[in-house]
């Protein structure tokens, strides 16, 4: 049933001097982020622009929670992609799942690099969770579901789907063989073997649709169950966290995969019904987002409680109003973009990149109005307005990290062809 | 049919793993009013939750990637 | 067993800060935390002005938010109802800092003994003090508290965990009071056993109507506040203590 | 080593990368168990009594002592003034004790005065040396020269007092700044020595006058002690009535906030005395028999005397009698005496208060007419003339209204707004009554009562404070006037300008307004030796020598531990050994006497000391030997009749004697009341010394004020012109004692930043926003000058939009902690002429215009 290869696809294995420069940069920002990181271990988070919220008039959590949601929030995409191309039987888009399930397996770790940052105790951090974590605490969820089990599930997935690509490329000669093989572990593409893979994927994606749900929801209610702090208690957080992590999920798949097409002249095997499709996707995500903020804003405007209308006149029309309209016109933007296209029937991948991009901006800036603004202008003691401006600690560790997120790509792609071989229709 | 008992077995193995470890093993739920809300009932108790979620997946694996005894069904 | 709990009179509160200072220096809490914080307020326009005082140490909740938050259980609730902050087992998370509606927590940003208003690490000092640095450390801090033994008092022992209020848990074992209601100069700040009906604080709660903090957040404080009013919409903070970033 | 730099390094050694040490380091803290220190463990612990020494007060101290070093200071609970609690200040001492920053050994100038300094470290034998060298010097050839400056004495000013008083050296102290005129207001109108208090046991009615009632306390105790009596009062059902621009000082204990116009609280006090007048709500048996009301003025505004003694009209014989032979003294109408009309000082008085109606005052002060009237009518009410309370078996009068006021007297007609004040007591007969008005402690007559009254006016030369001169007669010594008089010797007809002067504790370039006058002032100076545990401002330019004293721990005293109703005394003892090189300020004196020559003898120092402390034999300091600093206090101790000695206070910290008597506390329960004092409701010797001023021909701003009544007068501040069309007035915090703590770091974090204090209203119809950086520019009425600094903004509806107020205590510059927290409002006052009262006390108030920096 294998196809037959004369040499690996997609540049595996083949290193460019474009592609080490590249390497070499990323390199270079880890570095910085690396060496940023250990003047925070040494001098503490007082480097930071973090402080206390209330008197000390800060915000606790900042760039790197920003970050940490924003991660979880993309690594959405992959799982979910994978899982409905299984479970909606849409073979065409076959070709991405990789990208996809890449892309969550390297949020996740990227997720898991932006708590470290925050964690006073980091190295406690890391045994008192195994020993203590209460499963009372949001973050219990967040520990447990997202950062292991969504993480483990992601990687069995991933690793799951690709063996018969493994056994495909174990069969062409090259310093990567041996890998490949152990990859493939045994795969031979006997229908015995692909019964058991239809089987165990499909229970894999069924297993997977509720955690991922669970796990986006979880996050959600680090926020959302806090009636300490007026813009997070809300019942819509959980919702929202999940369709967010969908836009901004979706929009990175949209980016990255243009990108390999581009790279590889991959454009029959990435072709425009994939695109197509993810616009389609991301248009409904980003409608029902929209949906969201209007009723959270009219929420926050109607009520009348002074916290947070202070909260929502801040956001508006206050210290954050150029963040907020920022958020808005990148999602309003690639709405505009993705409702046309769908209407006229047109495709431009460059538009549609746009759009990938900009919503991206846009679940950043979204992060941060929801961490930020409510401790610095959500205090329900009246300290007066605080306020928040990350430093180039926390710049050059977030860097870092996405240079780490960069880097984990760079590599797979050279050891593995980042875009699926086989077709949906084994 | 061992490999989907197996299989099955593993995952309602973790799933038990998950419900014991976060109902009975780990601090208990409800409004803390003293010290015992503050430890697992059991130490490391939340590593056996994890445990089982892995559990749950790793079934997956071992139902694909378990060997044949006899080549083939 | 006894369940402790704090009842300020604002109407012989003068908004001097003594409380502040002395919970600083039993304590031993670095710069820029006030586990006790007075605010003074204004409110209305003139000439029809009024001025205010509260002051605000952690509200010890009986459903506290940062303890149910806690991921590690390093933020407890004691019996006594002491809600108490293990600074061995702290992870630095924050997170009970944020869920909590008073903003009672207070992080070492830095390493607190540097962070001292005398840097304890100058070597200048060790003359000073017999040869023992930090200079004015409370030796008592370092005791671990109640029957579990574990590390809750003060402030100042590691960086990049968090701390508040601790009712004075070193104190309160040792069968004195807080150092904030101990320092007093008013006698505004009273503490004790609220489950007994002779205590002092029960005695004023019986006297004077009573009122707590954000009742609506559902956090059932142990913290009551007599002779005032809760804080209203146009309530100014004048004369904030600290500095802000 | 400490067990976490232990781990810390052993883990970072071991692991050999910075990440990973700080890594392990977290690691390790949950795992390994927390173990003390051994050494830590060992340390004993002791509770030392001691005292404050950063209030005015001396709060009682327990310090605790962990192996020789102390690590925490409460409150003593024995010691009546404080019971077991601390002021903020009185907390952060320890800080303030511990500070690296102190100055650690003596001090010798390296580079040119006038610009910051650069010290080199001496011995103190190579210090001592060489100002007593300078000292002998210049005194032997003008004693005059020789000037000693203190800032507020700390305990019994005796060791200080004596050594000015062995070296002759001219004394300068801060009370011009402070209440002096206040005191002397006090002093001359009954006699006692203090500014206007109440009895707050028994008061139900009290006018808080000015800011200083939870912010600064009174004149002898601190805003510890009365907010105390203040809280319990009002549980007791006390009213109380704010009288200030700015409604902070009272807090939430006014019950009404009547916003006066800064510099017009004579006005409304007469408009008071106006009001009770008309409401017929006087004490008349009061003014008859203990005010000088009843005296007859003659045209020429004296009293008619007979025989040297005041002539009263008895109309019980229908004549003219000596006041000690009157049955019946009236108090209004006019007579006809050996053929020149004569009229009562109080008819005197009623016409001199007839316009000053509440309806006038309203166009001065601001204050509705109605206001006025309403308070002139509980005040009357809540007085309840007529009614006695039994007080320890005595039946005495009951008059539970009084004033508080302490800094009222830090505006240009302070000494007659302050007799203003006492004269609206007298009416309601309230002086000295039970709950009514006091102004000391306990009934002790004032030698100034006299004195004052018989206060001349001398030719010049004058000496350099301008004492007894034809410009400022009765005077309690400005700094700022000294500055003056330095700065051009010539017109203030002042013979010689000091060449040493000694600053002990003393900041003036930060402490006193008008900053220019002082630092040109002090450039004149030769050679300048600060005394102090800090190196101050002044020090930093001016000073040749600094000797460096310690804070607590030292031996001091003795301290009046009273509440006013509590009789205690306490010492300052150690609790340690002085850090650093530093030394107690009395070990400093007498070495610095022994090397100057004038320790021993029956006229040097230690004579001085037998006098000052009232030592008795046997325990009287031999004057041919240098004592121990703790024999005197033992001596001191066993004079006072502690057969211990000193030893009671170094274990038991405080002696308390027990509840003041009523026959002790109230002047009205001696016998005779008052001690036979007559009050001067009407100032028949002011008026005298105004003659006599114009007669040696001084000019105009100086003589008019001195009245036998008080009387308004436009203020000079408001000749400024129109666009100068704000007040500034100045103020304390709680936080900070005057200019020496708010480089105390815990006390700086609990009031970080100095700021303007502006009424919304004010402040956006100048474009200014909460918050903003302004230029604040003051103008000097006189002389035109202007001077301006630039400080922020911050919106407050609790002052009048026509004033605006910042603190006292910033505007350092050495301390790194001070540095940055902004500016004094003392540079933009101005000093001398129109803004001194006539008794050369300063005055705190100035015309400025604010806009956007």
């Amino acid at each position: 049933m294998q196809a037959k290869l004369e040499r690996l696809p997609f540049g595996v294995g083949q290193l460019t001097p474009k592609y080490l420069t590249f390497v070499m940069g990323m390199l270079v920002l880890l570095a910085i982020g690396l060496l940023s990181y250990g003047r925070q271990l040494s001098e503490g988070h007082i480097i930071t622009g973090l402080r206390d919220i209330g008197s000390m008039g800060g915000a606790t959590w900042g760039l790197y929670i920003v970050f940490l949601i924003y991660f979880v929030g993309v690594s959405f995409a992959g799982i979910t992609i994978a899982a409905m191309i299984r479970l909606l039987d849409v073979h065409y888009l076959k070709p991405i799942s990789r990208i996809a399930e890449l892309i969550t397996v390297t949020a996740l770790i990227l997720a898991g690099l932006c708590i470290l940052p925050d964690l006073g105790q980091p190295l406690r951090g890391i045994t008192n969770l195994f020993r203590y974590a209460r499963p009372q605490s949001p973050f219990f969820g967040t520990f447990t579901l997202v950062v292991s089990g969504y993480f483990f599930a992601s990687l069995v997935y991933l690793y799951l789907a690709s063996r018969p690509d493994a056994a495909t490329c174990a069969q062409v000669p090259s310093r990567l063989q041996g890998l490949h093989r152990l990859w493939a572990a045994g795969y031979r593409g006997t229908p015995a073997e692909q019964h058991r893979r239809k089987v165990a994927s499909f229970w894999l994606a069924i297993a997977i649709l509720p955690l991922l749900v669970t796990a986006h929801s979880t996050l959600g209610f680090v926020f959302g169950l806090q009636v300490g702090r007026p813009g997070w208690h809300s019942a819509l957080q959980a919702p929202g966290f999940v369709v967010m992590a969908g836009v901004s999920g979706v929009g990175l798949v949209i980016l990255v995969a243009a990108l390999f097409r581009r790279l590889y002249g991959a454009e029959t095997r990435l072709d425009d019904r994939i695109f197509r499709w993810l616009g389609n996707l991301l248009m409904v995500l980003v409608l029902a987002y929209l949906y969201f903020m209007v009723v959270e804003w009219l929420t926050g405007a109607y009520e009348g409680h002074q916290h947070e209308l202070k909260l929502t006149k801040a956001l508006l029309g206050g210290d954050f109003a150029s963040t907020y309209w920022l958020a808005v016109i990148c999602l309003v933007v690639p709405l505009a973009i993705l409702f046309g296209q769908w209407v006229r029937n047109q495709f431009s991948l460059t538009q549609l990149v746009v759009a990938g991009a900009l919503v991206n901006v846009a679940a950043i800036a979204k992060r941060y109005l929801l961490v930020v603004p409510s401790q610095t202008h959500g205090t329900l003691l009246p300290y007066g307005t605080g306020s928040y401006s990350p430093t180039s600690v926390e710049y050059a560790v977030v860097l870092g990290v996405i240079a780490l997120g960069c880097l984990i790509f760079a590599i797979f792609v050279k050891v593995f062809p980042v875009i699926d071989l086989t077709d949906g229709a084994e | 049919m061992t490999r989907g008992k197996l299989a099955v077995s593993m995952v309602l193995g973790g799933f038990f793993l998950q419900a014991l470890s976060y109902f009975f093993l780990a601090a208990p739920l409800g409004i803390p009013t003293g010290v015992e809300y503050s430890n697992p009932r059991l130490p490391f108790a939340p590593a056996i939750f994890i445990a089982g979620v892995m559990l749950v997946f790793i079934a997956a694996i071992v139902y694909e990637l378990l060997p044949d005894r006899d080549g083939g069904e | 067993m006894p369940r402790y709990g704090m009842v300020i009179d604002l109407d012989r509160c003068t908004g001097c800060r003594a409380c502040m200072a002395a919970c600083k220096v039993e304590n031993n809490t670095p710069e820029g935390s006030f586990w006790m914080y007075v605010f003074r307020f204004e409110e209305g326009e003139y000439p029809n002005t009024r001025i205010w005082f509260m002051p605000r140490p952690c509200m010890h909740c009986d459903n506290a938010p940062c303890a149910k938050v806690c991921p590690v259980g390093a933020r407890y609730k004691r019996e006594d109802g002491i809600v108490a902050t293990d600074w061995d087992r702290c992870i630095g998370c924050r997170y009970c800092e944020v869920a909590c509606p008073y903003s009672v927590n207070y992080f070492n940003w830095r390493d607190p003994e540097e962070n001292q208003y005398v840097n304890w690490k100058d070597p200048e000092l060790e003359a000073l003090s017999g040869g023992v640095i930090p200079p004015y450390k409370n030796p008592d801090l370092d005791r671990p508290c109640g029957p579990e033994k574990r590390h809750i008092a003060g402030a100042s022992h590691v960086e990049g965990v968090i701390e508040k209020c601790t009712f004075c848990v070193h104190r309160v074992e040792a069968g004195k009071t807080t150092a904030c209601a101990a320092n007093c100069p008013e006698h505004a700040i009273i503490f004790g056993d609220l489950d007994d009906p002779a205590s002092e604080p029960s005695q004023k709660l019986q006297r004077k109507s009573s009122f707590r903090l954000l009742e609506e957040a559902g956090t059932h404080p142990r913290v009551q506040y007599v002779g005032g009013t809760p804080h209203g919409h146009g309530w100014r903070q004048i004369q904030p203590a600290g500095k802000r970033s | 080593m400490k067990r976490r730099t232990f781990l810390k390094s052993s883990a970072a050694a071991a692991s050999g990368s910075l990440v990973a040490g700080s890594l392990m380091a977290g690691c390790l803290e949950t795992i390994v168990e927390a173990t003390i220190d051994e050494k830590q463990a060992a340390q004993k612990e002791e509770w030392v009594p001691t005292t404050c020494w950063i209030g005015k007060q001396d709060c009682g101290i327990l310090a605790r002592r962990v192996g020789g070093r102390v690590v925490k200071l409460e409150g003593h609970p024995a010691n009546p003034v404080n019971h077991g609690t601390l002021c903020p200040k009185g907390i952060a001492q320890i800080m303030a004790m511990y500070d690296t920053n102190r100055v650690k050994a003596p001090l010798i100038r390296t580079n040119e005065k006038g610009v910051p300094g650069e010290f080199r470290r001496a011995s103190w034998e190579e210090a001592l040396t060489l100002v007593a060298g300078k000292v002998k010097e210049t005194r032997a050839r003008d004693p005059h020269a020789v000037i000693w400056q203190k800032g507020r004495s700390k305990a019994k000013a005796f060791y200080d007092d004596a050594f000015a008083g062995a070296t002759g050296a001219t004394k300068l102290h801060h009370g011009a700044y402070c209440s002096d005129a206040g005191y002397r207001a006090c002093e001359y109108t009954v006699g006692l020595h203090g500014v206007l208090h109440p009895d707050f046991r028994h008061c139900r009615y009290l006018l808080s006058w000015g800011w200083n009632i939870t912010n600064a306390g009174g004149n002898k105790l601190c805003y510890l002690t009365w907010p105390r009596q203040l809280v319990d009062a009002r549980e007791r059902g006390l009213k109380v009535v704010a009288i200030d621009p700015r409604l902070r000082g009272a807090g939430r204990f006014a019950d009404e906030w009547l916003p006066i116009k800064p510099g017009t609280d004579l006005a409304l006090a007469m408009a008071l005395c106006h009001q009770l007048v008309k409401q017929g709500t006087i004490d008349q048996d009061y003014l008859k028999s203990f005010t000088n009301a009843p005296y007859l003025v003659k045209d020429d505004g004296t009293f008619l005397r007979m025989a040297g003694s005041e002539m009263v009209w008895d109309a019980a014989t229908g004549a003219a009698v000596v006041r000690a032979e009157a049955r019946d003294p009236v108090l209004s109408g006019e007579f006809t005496v050996d053929g020149q009309p004569v009229r009562p000082a109080f008819e005197v008085f009623t016409k001199h208060i007839a316009t000053y109606t509440p309806e006038w005052a309203e166009t001065v002060c601001g204050i509705p007419a109605a206001t006025i009237a309403h308070v002139a009518k509980e005040l009357g009410e809540n007085a309840m003339i007529g009614n006695k309370m039994l007080v320890e078996g005595l039946s005495l009068p009951y008059r539970p209204v009084a004033i508080m006021a302490y800094h009222m007297t830090q505006q240009e007609l302070g000494f007659q707004a302050v007799r203003a004040m006492l004269t609206v007591m007298m009416l309601l007969g309230a002086v000295e009554a039970v709950g009514g008005q006091r102004v000391d402690f306990s009934w002790k007559p004032n030698d100034n009562y006299d004195k004052l009254d018989q206060a001349t006016v001398k030719d010049g030369p004058y000496n350099i404070y301008l004492k007894e001169s034809k410009f400022f007669p009765i005077n309690s010594n400005n700094s700022g006037i000294v500055a003056k008089a330095m700065l051009d010797p010539a017109k203030y007809g002042v013979k010689s300008i000091p060449e040493v002067c000694i600053l002990h504790m003393t900041n003036p370039l930060i402490a006193y307004p008008s900053r220019k006058d002082i630092m040109e002032a002090y450039s004149k100076l030769k050679f300048v030796v600060a005394i102090d545990p800090w190196l101050s401002e002044t020090a930093d330019y001016f000073a040749d020598v600094v000797l460096p004293a310690a804070t607590m721990e030292k031996y001091e005293g003795p301290i009046s531990a009273t509440d006013q109703y509590v009789d205690a005394v306490t010492l300052r003892v150690p609790p340690m050994a002085p850090l650093y090189e530093s030394r107690g300020d009395i070990d400093i004196y007498l070495d610095l006497c022994e090397k100057i020559g004038v320790l021993l003898g029956p006229d040097g120092y230690l004579a001085l000391l037998n006098k000052s402390l009232k030592l008795k034999e046997p325990y009287l300091l031999p004057l041919d030997k240098k004592p121990e600093v703790r024999a005197i206090f033992d001596a001191w101790a066993k004079s006072q009749g502690i057969e211990e000695g000193v030893a009671f206070f170094e274990r038991n910290g405080v002696k308390v004697k027990g509840p003041v008597p009523a026959s002790k506390f109230y002047g009205i329960a001696q016998n005779p009341p008052f001690d036979g004092r007559i009050q001067r409701l009407y100032g028949e010797s002011l008026l005298r010394i105004q003659q006599e001023m114009k007669a040696k021909g001084a000019d105009e701003i100086y003589w008019r004020d001195y009245t036998p009544l008080p009387t308004w007068r436009p203020l000079t501040l408001d000749a400024s012109p129109a666009d100068y069309d704000l007040y500034l007035v100045s103020f304390k915090l709680i936080e900070f004692k005057q200019s020496r703590s708010a480089f105390i770091p815990i006390l700086n974090e609990l009031a970080p930043d100095q700021c303007l204090e502006i009424n919304p209203k004010a402040a956006s119809s100048r474009g200014i926003e909460d918050g903003d950086e302004v230029w604040v520019e003051s103008h000097n009425a006189i002389t035109g000058e202007t001077r301006k600094l630039k400080v922020v903004a911050s919106y407050r509806e609790s002052i009048r939009p026509d004033t605006v107020g910042m603190a006292h205590h910033y505007g350092m510059w050495v301390h790194p902690r001070a540095k940055g927290m902004g500016a004094s409002p003392n540079e933009l006052f101005f000093t001398g002429e129109g803004y001194v009262t006539n008794t050369a006390d300063q005055s705190f108030h100035v015309k400025v215009r604010v806009y956007k920096a």
